[in-house]
């Protein structure tokens, strides 16, 4: 299956490190795009809080030191989920994963409400953790096959991925982002601050999609 | 080869598995978070395996997120568990702070260093410095270590157009560079722990 | 191209204002009008509108613009064939725009709404496994090829009948008043969309018509084949029809019991894959 | 209205069919939405002013 997800667009070189574009990744690429520069020019809303059993009511007011300190973070995260969109190489895949899982960290790190911060500490817990699998799955990717890189692999002309090393990949990225599958990521988004926290659940799904086309190839 | 490989990844897959059940069964947060870091050990070994440059060229990028994620995840746990609210200043002990050894040792390592030179030698005249400032409270000057760290910056690039412009005189430019790298690495390990907020002021 | 694509968003409100209809005939009330769905569509654009006072105004707005855009992109990728992959990213990124109206009012509806999205993301699961399965055997993911092979060996419904099953239920998902639609149910006032009214909640309208017609002309493509323009509007409406019964007939699940029924399915659907996958290596 | 505007314009140029397939379907998808809300807002009632949002009943 060399077509998988088009024909790439654009290849762009570095030697080793290579950049490139098919339909698929450059609809994944704008869309985070698109959420970055919500992030970098919209203000956060304010939650607001029913007091049960009258008419009144609270809203939670983000301080401007909190939302400097979550908008970078929010920025952060929508350049490595840029990046592992377009990046063409296992490795880097890995390692900008990797980084949206600490950015997603600091994106609710900063929120006070403990609930929300014991979310994102077990939710880091299991991030880090599953690190393991994911560098695990690349380096053996590189063992197996001696590239890394997509371009080579789609060719068909290497040997044969081990199904551990996709499995692995599949498992850290589970491991990094998918909500559903550990309740700490979803409780993270009940904290306030709609544009920042958007980013996390975003970044977790593109990712999610850009690994399923990685592990179809080779 | 690929049997001494697949020997290799089955002893570490072995030990991932034993720090995995040590993490499942353990409750405590904290010890939760410190048994994470033998959990990522087993990562590194994973790469390591492949026995190659390219493994030592990915290493030190996995090494380098695997720390950024505990430096991420320490804080949070500081916050969430209210520990910021009582900053530590230095080792405050009384025996080291009275005490003339941690200046010899101090005095040691930076000359140790400063005879190494090179990265390693920077690093281990920085270790020096860190233990002399801990040990005595001491407030940083930060502008002094950026004049340092300018300079031996300005040294760096001196000894770079020197490489190109007049290859003749290479030791000069050689022992340029390794003195500016050991201020460089000298000055950044003594500017650890001075970036966590404003407990010295 | 607009002609085509103001049409389908149009047809895509019809064949939801049959579900309605269907809905309300099987639980023996009269029930709107089928032209209802456009109808409302129309009326919330003319309404006066604003933003709530709380809301974050940037992603209230750019939300919708964004909810438009990538069905309209699914659209395109649909008519000219492009690669099925595609469509299920852009049908995955929708849980993004269901989050993005819950959370950018700051209404805490919306914000239930907008966190049992995320919740249900399981239910994406199945349609992968099912892609994959598809893709066994046609060896490619672009729709102009699935077509193709579908006019050699006949209709994949056949082929590959578990995969068309787990669409299905993919489809009825995102169905309103299906059983797994959670994200808006009653005791969360509308869900996500609580706070979108007027203009706003115009345009998400017409984002579910796109998304009804690229779905279900999608399923059709891929698992009965290239039809006449006729077939497939009764296909789709046949189609319509039995989701109305689905969905008059049982009741909403709770939260956790839609995720559960949800993994249940992946796992099976996995279960499918993997015998596929061995089939087609031994 | 300049939203209304630009997704028109935008329309009437692809039209020519000059443009290859792929640059006209990404200008359409770009120019689609603007449309749309342009255009509900251009023909939408006076806005009201800002409310909090639904606290129930």
């Amino acid at each position: 299956m060399t077509n998988l997800a088009g024909v790439p667009y654009y290849i762009l070189e570095f030697g080793d490190e290579l950049v490139y574009f098919t339909p698929y990744t450059i609809t994944l690429f704008l869309l985070a795009l698109t959420f970055t520069i919500f992030v970098l020019i919209s203000m956060p809303e304010r939650q607001v809080d029913i007091a049960f059993g009258g008419d009144a009511y609270t809203t939670k007011v983000i301080s401007v030191s909190e939302m400097r300190f979550r908008r970078f973070m929010a920025i952060a995260c929508g350049l490595a989920s840029m990046g592992a969109m377009v990046t063409g190489d296992i490795f880097n895949f890995t390692l900008f994963t990797a980084m949206v899982g600490i950015t997603n960290v600091g994106i609710v790190a900063a929120v006070k409400s403990p609930h929300v911060q014991n979310a994102a500490y077990q939710y880091g817990l299991v991030a880090l953790s599953a690190t393991v699998p994911l560098f695990g799955g690349a380096a053996i990717y590189a063992a197996a096959t001696g590239s890394l890189s997509m371009i080579e692999l789609a060719k068909g002309a290497l040997p044969a991925v081990p199904f551990v090393a996709k499995a692995f990949l599949v498992l850290g990225v589970i491991g990094e982002g998918m909500a559903p599958f550990y309740a700490a990521k979803a409780e993270m988004f009940r904290a306030p601050g709609a544009p920042y926290v958007i980013m996390c659940s975003l970044s977790s799904l593109l990712i999610f999609l850009r690994v399923i086309e990685v592990v179809m190839l080779g | 080869m690929w049997g001494q490989y697949s020997y290799g990844i089955l002893v570490v897959l072995v030990a991932g598995v034993i720090a995995f059940f040590a993490l499942a069964i353990e409750t405590d947060d904290l010890h939760r978070f410190l048994l994470l870091d033998l959990v990522e050990i087993t990562a590194l070994g994973v790469i390591a395996l492949l026995g190659t440059d390219l493994a030592e060229a990915l290493i030190l990028p996995g090494l380098t997120v695997g720390i950024a994620e505990q430096l991420a995840l320490s804080q949070i746990y500081c916050t969430k568990e209210r520990i910021m609210q009582n900053p530590v200043k230095g080792l405050n002990i009384e025996v080291i702070a009275k005490a003339d050894a941690p200046l010899i040792i101090s005095m040691f390592l930076v000359v140790y260093g400063l005879i190494l030179s090179g990265f390693t030698g920077g690093g281990v005249a920085g270790l020096g410095l860190v233990f002399f400032f801990m040990s005595r409270g001491y407030r940083e000057d930060l502008n002094l270590l950026e004049m340092a760290s300018g300079i031996s910056w300005a040294l760096w690039i001196f000894a770079f157009f020197c490489f190109m412009f007049l290859p003749q005189y290479w030791f000069i430019a050689l022992m340029c560079a390794a003195v500016g790298i050991v201020l460089k690495v000298t000055v950044k390990m003594s500017l650890v722990g001075t970036m966590w907020g404003n407990g010295n002021d | 191209m607009i002609a085509q694509l103001i049409l389908a968003t149009l047809t895509g409100l019809l064949l939801l204002g049959i579900h309605r209809k269907v809905i309300a005939r099987i639980q023996r009330r009269p029930g709107p009008p089928v032209w209802q769905e456009i109808l409302h569509m129309l009326k919330f654009s003319f309404k006066s509108t604003w933003i709530p006072a709380t809301a974050s105004t940037v992603l209230f707005r750019g939300v919708v613009l964004v909810a438009i855009g990538i069905w309209t992109a699914a659209f395109f990728v649909m008519l000219t064939g492009g690669s099925l992959l595609v469509i299920f990213g852009i049908y995955m990124l929708h849980k993004i725009v269901e989050h993005g109206f819950g959370l950018s009012s700051g209404s805490p509806y919306g914000k239930f709404g907008g966190v049992r999205s995320v919740i249900s993301a399981a239910s994406e699961i199945p349609l992968f496994v099912s892609v994959a399965a598809i893709a066994i055997f046609t060896r490619s993911f672009d729709i102009s090829d699935i077509v193709a092979y579908q006019q050699v060996h006949g209709p994949l419904m056949f082929i590959a009948f578990p995969a068309a099953v787990a669409m299905y239920i993919v489809i009825l998902s995102k169905m309103p008043f299906g059983p797994f639609s959670i994200v808006e149910s009653k005791e969360l006032v509308s869900g996500y969309k609580t706070e979108h009214f007027g203009i706003w909640r115009a345009g998400l309208e017409v984002c579910n018509g796109l998304k009804t017609t690229v779905l279900l002309a999608t399923f059709l493509m891929v698992f009965v084949g290239q039809l006449p323009i006729l077939w497939l509007g009764a296909g789709m409406l046949l189609l319509v029809v039995s989701l109305s019964f689905a969905c008059a007939l049982t009741p909403m699940l709770s939260p956790f019991d839609s995720v559960t029924v949800q993994t249940l399915v992946t796992g099976l659907m996995l279960c499918y894959g993997a015998v596929l996958f061995i089939g087609v290596r031994a | 209205m300049a939203g209304a505007s630009a997704g028109i314009t935008a329309g009437i140029v692809n039209m020519l069919g000059i443009l290859p397939l792929w640059l006209y379907s990404a200008v359409l998808v770009l120019s689609f939405p603007v449309f749309i809300i342009g255009l509900f807002l251009w023909w939408m009632a006076k806005e009201g002013t800002e409310d909090i949002p639904f606290i129930g009943y």
